[in-house]
């Protein structure tokens, strides 16, 4: 692991190849669909398979999964012990891990405490509890300002937190991947658990807002 | 600013590409561009560190695509902008607006050959005299500013040595923000590459940096 | 690497531009690569690790000017270029070469499913008792590797302290390189945001990072 | 220190409206400003001829070869370098306060600015396009060895490298190694041999062909 590593020439390698990217025409609705057929050709992809997979990311995952482990958690005390001490398996119970979300954590908003995530060095999400993840959480802007003026990112989402809340910030590192369970509101005493599921949303799950009643 | 042009240490960019009897330029628009930048009217006061601040604000992918003298050119419209002194609709029509009376004080020929030799410099003479010692083990600051600096994030947090005193100088992290020259002493500081780059970098390599007197503070 | 992937902390990128009512894809292409990334083969050697580092290999004009549908776009032909899995000519045409035997092992619809539930698991046993305790203090150690690394450079030097160990997990600075997923324990780490990035930070905050033990000294 | 971006940054299309060909960009802005009375293209003419044609390498040469042969030069030089160029008369723009750094068998010099492009134009003229391009600016502190190595030269271990970056207004001169053979040699033959390259710190100078023989 030195900067003389043994992965210089490997990297070399692969930074030749991306060389042909300034040959290619730049729309890249053109380049893919090229690329699509050139794969069915050579037999490494069905196209129907693709269909599958656009149908799981539009309609099967999404920020509803998330939503219902944060209403359970609400509702549930005992789950909530559950899936504050070990999220995997808590998460698990409701048969909702999967691909770049096997290994999880859920971390607690509280009056004192607020969490937000994010990958500073690609785009980790937890993809089967909040489906893919939106354009801004990929960005540039997001990436390099969440940990260093996480505070003035929270504001530009609307959410301004008084100085004696401690922000945690989690950088995605490793595939260990992360589930705010953002404070239950006020007022949503009489709430069943499927109306409560309603309220959540993908941003409070991320942590760069508030679930509001 | 932490942005894409501070670039010590990092990877990625590939081999350094020299090219042998490279010309002063490459095609004739970047003379123009060059002489423009270098021989047209300022703002009053305008402090030279505002235009390499300028040209760090420039967005990262442009920074990194757009040649040397492109992003002078964009570093001029930006200056000229922020100053009044053009619009960005002649800047896009290329001509003034109508009525524009045309100044005259532009920089003649026969005076350039002066301005490039003029001595005109940021060395400031200072009352106070110099918080470090030659020798002194001093440790850069950690610290992010949002504006303007010359201290680059490789350096920062680290140990090093003084090696030079330069008297004082005008500082960049205020001039560049029309916040007045500011002087403080400059120093010349040793950094090894160990403390820099970690175990792995050569034990007998140096890196030395001129940091302003508000960078460090004692090791 | 110190790519430009490395963005914790960096200026100049401009504000957070959330998307009221985001779909999940902004055209019909982006939903056809995430397909191609699920659904195609790719050569064994292309594990997530190296995945990721053929993304931060892309040229940095185009990390930061191309969205994100499309480095997978141009990571996956750099995966196909690199392993010959295609010719850059095929890339070019969108057709097979003459006399290429068409493949009939690709992931059929109804494996979909079951791929998005079991796959990315990457907890591994390691034998060795852990190094670091829970509260422990640690330094994330100065390293600049020119390979794949999940250390980023702004805690690199700084000190934290361990939160949670996570058991062993797939070393990504090795697998990423075809050298074994060499699995060792994670921990996760608390830094001050003083810490990180100096006195001017906010005193309440913190940023914690997923770190394996080789990134890890006592301090 | 301070916020005050310039406008583009709220408004980030609106620097695509100029034209994107730099020739164009340059000639559009050219125009403008002379209608304006803010340059005249005269001015550009004598800058263009004297970076062309009056100031460049030869000018660092002059120097490097008065050191190599009058020891009291260069004993001034290496001390107060300004003082001493001031009287030559190359002092003036990006030339205003020098240091020169002595290359020995033990030592080896190497300049870069890492942060912009800082460059001893009154002493090289204009920098090359290499020194301002990203590659060096980001590698030359990291891996210098790696960078001279492709530039062919190769360091022994026992040498120390010193990577002078250029972050204030200090510009730095490498006073390279006299070549051995080249004792019969006059000034002015031995100012031909030093090149840019050497005074920069990525080459050594090279006896002449017929010296080495």
């Amino acid at each position: 692991m030195s900067q003389h590593s043994h992965g210089r020439d490997d990297s070399a390698k692969i930074a030749d190849h991306h060389h042909i990217h300034s040959e290619l025409p730049s729309d890249p609705a053109l380049r893919v669909k090229a690329l699509e057929s050139l794969l069915a050709e050579k037999g490494l992809v069905d196209p129907a398979t693709i269909d599958a997979w656009v149908e799981i990311y539009e309609s099967k995952i999404g920020p509803r999964h998330g939503a219902k482990v944060v209403a359970k958690a609400w509702v549930d005390p005992a789950y909530k012990q559950r899936l504050l001490t070990d999220a995997t398996k808590a998460i698990g119970e409701l048969d909702m891990l999967g691909g770049q979300g096997q290994h999880m954590v859920a971390l607690e908003n509280t009056p004192g405490v607020h969490n937000l995530v994010v990958c500073t060095l690609c785009s980790c999400y937890p993809l089967p509890v909040l489906g893919l993840p939106p354009a801004w959480y990929k960005s540039a802007p997001y990436r390099s300002r969440a940990v260093l003026d996480p505070r003035g990112v929270l504001k530009e989402f609307g959410l301004e937190l008084p100085e004696h809340v401690k922000i945690r910030v989690w950088d995605s590192t490793a595939e260990v991947r992360y589930l705010v369970l953002p404070e239950r509101p006020a007022g949503t005493e009489k709430l069943t658990e499927e109306q409560l599921a309603a309220l959540v949303t993908r941003d409070a799950m991320i942590g760069v807002a508030k679930v509001t009643a | 600013m932490n942005s894409i042009h501070d670039m010590g240490g990092m990877h990625g960019f590939g081999r350094v590409e020299a090219e042998p009897n490279e010309p002063p330029f490459h095609e004739r628009w970047e003379g123009r561009a060059g002489g423009i930048v270098e021989t047209m009217s300022f703002p009053p006061g305008f402090p030279g560190d505002r235009f390499r601040y300028l040209r760090e604000t420039l967005r990262p992918d442009l920074y990194l695509t757009q040649s040397y003298y492109e992003q002078w050119l964009y570093v001029a419209e930006q200056i000229l902008l922020e100053a009044g002194m053009i619009s960005a609709q002649e800047l896009r029509d290329g001509r003034p607006a109508a009525g524009e009376a045309k100044r005259n004080d532009a920089m003649r020929r026969d005076v350039v050959w002066d301005y490039l030799h003029d001595r005109t410099h940021t060395g400031r003479k200072l009352e106070q005299g110099p918080c470090f010692a030659i020798d002194q083990r001093i440790r850069a600051r950690n610290m992010q500013p949002e504006g303007h600096t010359r201290l680059p994030r490789y350096a920062r947090g680290k140990i090093g040595t003084v090696t030079r005193h330069h008297g004082g100088h005008v500082l960049p992290d205020a001039h560049a923000h029309w916040q007045g020259p500011a002087p403080q002493h400059l120093y010349t500081v040793r950094f090894t590459a160990r403390e820099l780059w970690g175990e792995a970098a050569n034990a007998r390599d140096t890196i030395h940096l001129d940091l302003w007197e508000s960078y460090l503070e004692p090791a | 690497m110190n790519g430009v992937h490395d963005m914790g902390g960096m200026h100049g990128h401009g504000p957070v531009a959330p998307e009221k009512g985001e779909p999940v894809f902004h055209a019909r292409w982006e939903a056809r690569m995430l397909g191609i990334r699920r659904g195609a083969t790719f050569p064994s050697e292309v594990n997530i690790d190296r995945w990721r580092h053929i993304r931060e290999l892309i040229p940095p004009h185009l990390y930061l000017s191309r969205s994100y549908y499309d480095h997978w776009y141009m990571s996956y032909v750099a995966a196909l270029l690199q392993s010959g899995w295609a010719t850059a000519e095929e890339i070019k045409s969108g057709h097979a070469g003459s006399g290429t035997a068409k493949r009939n092992d690709a992931m059929r619809p109804d494996q979909a499913w079951e791929s998005q539930k079991t796959r990315g698991v990457f907890t591994r046993a390691v034998e060795t008792p852990p190094l670091f305790a829970m509260g422990q203090r640690v330094r994330a150690r100065n390293i600049n590797p020119s390979g794949h690394t999940r250390l980023p450079r702004y805690v690199r030097g700084r000190v934290g302290i361990v939160g949670r160990h996570h058991g062993g997990h797939v070393l990504p600075d090795s697998n990423a390189h075809g050298k074994g997923e060499a699995p060792e324990h994670l921990y996760t780490v608390a830094f001050s945001m003083q810490e990180l990035w100096g006195a001017e930070a906010s005193p309440h905050d913190e940023i914690c990072a997923d770190l394996w033990e080789s990134y890890l000294e006592p301090a | 220190m301070l916020k005050d971006h310039p406008h583009h940054h709220d408004h980030p299309r609106a620097h695509s409206e100029v034209p994107s060909d730099p020739a164009l960009r340059t000639k559009t802005l050219e125009s403008l400003l002379t209608e304006k009375g803010l340059v005249d293209p005269a001015a550009i003419d004598a800058w263009v001829d004297a970076y062309e044609k009056k100031i460049g390498p030869r000018r660092g040469a002059a120097i490097v070869a008065r050191a190599w042969v009058d020891p009291a030069f260069k004993a001034r030089l290496l001390s107060d370098a300004t003082g001493t160029i001031e009287t030559v008369g190359f002092l003036g723009r990006e030339a205003q306060h020098v240091v020169v750094l002595e290359n020995t068998p033990a030592i080896h010099n190497l300049v870069v600015c890492t942060l912009c492009s800082c460059y001893p134009w009154g002493l090289l003229g204009l920098p090359p396009r290499w020194y301002k391009a990203a590659p060096y600016r980001a590698r030359s502190v990291m891996d210098p060895r790696r960078v001279l190595a492709e530039f062919g030269l190769a360091l022994g271990e026992e040498v120390e490298v010193r990577v002078w970056d250029s972050t204030a207004e200090i510009r730095y001169l490498v006073l390279p190694e006299r070549p051995a053979g080249t004792d019969g040699l006059s000034e002015a033959e031995l100012a031909a041999l030093v090149t840019r390259d050497a005074m920069i710190g990525v080459a050594k100078v090279e006896a002449p062909k017929e010296a080495k023989a």
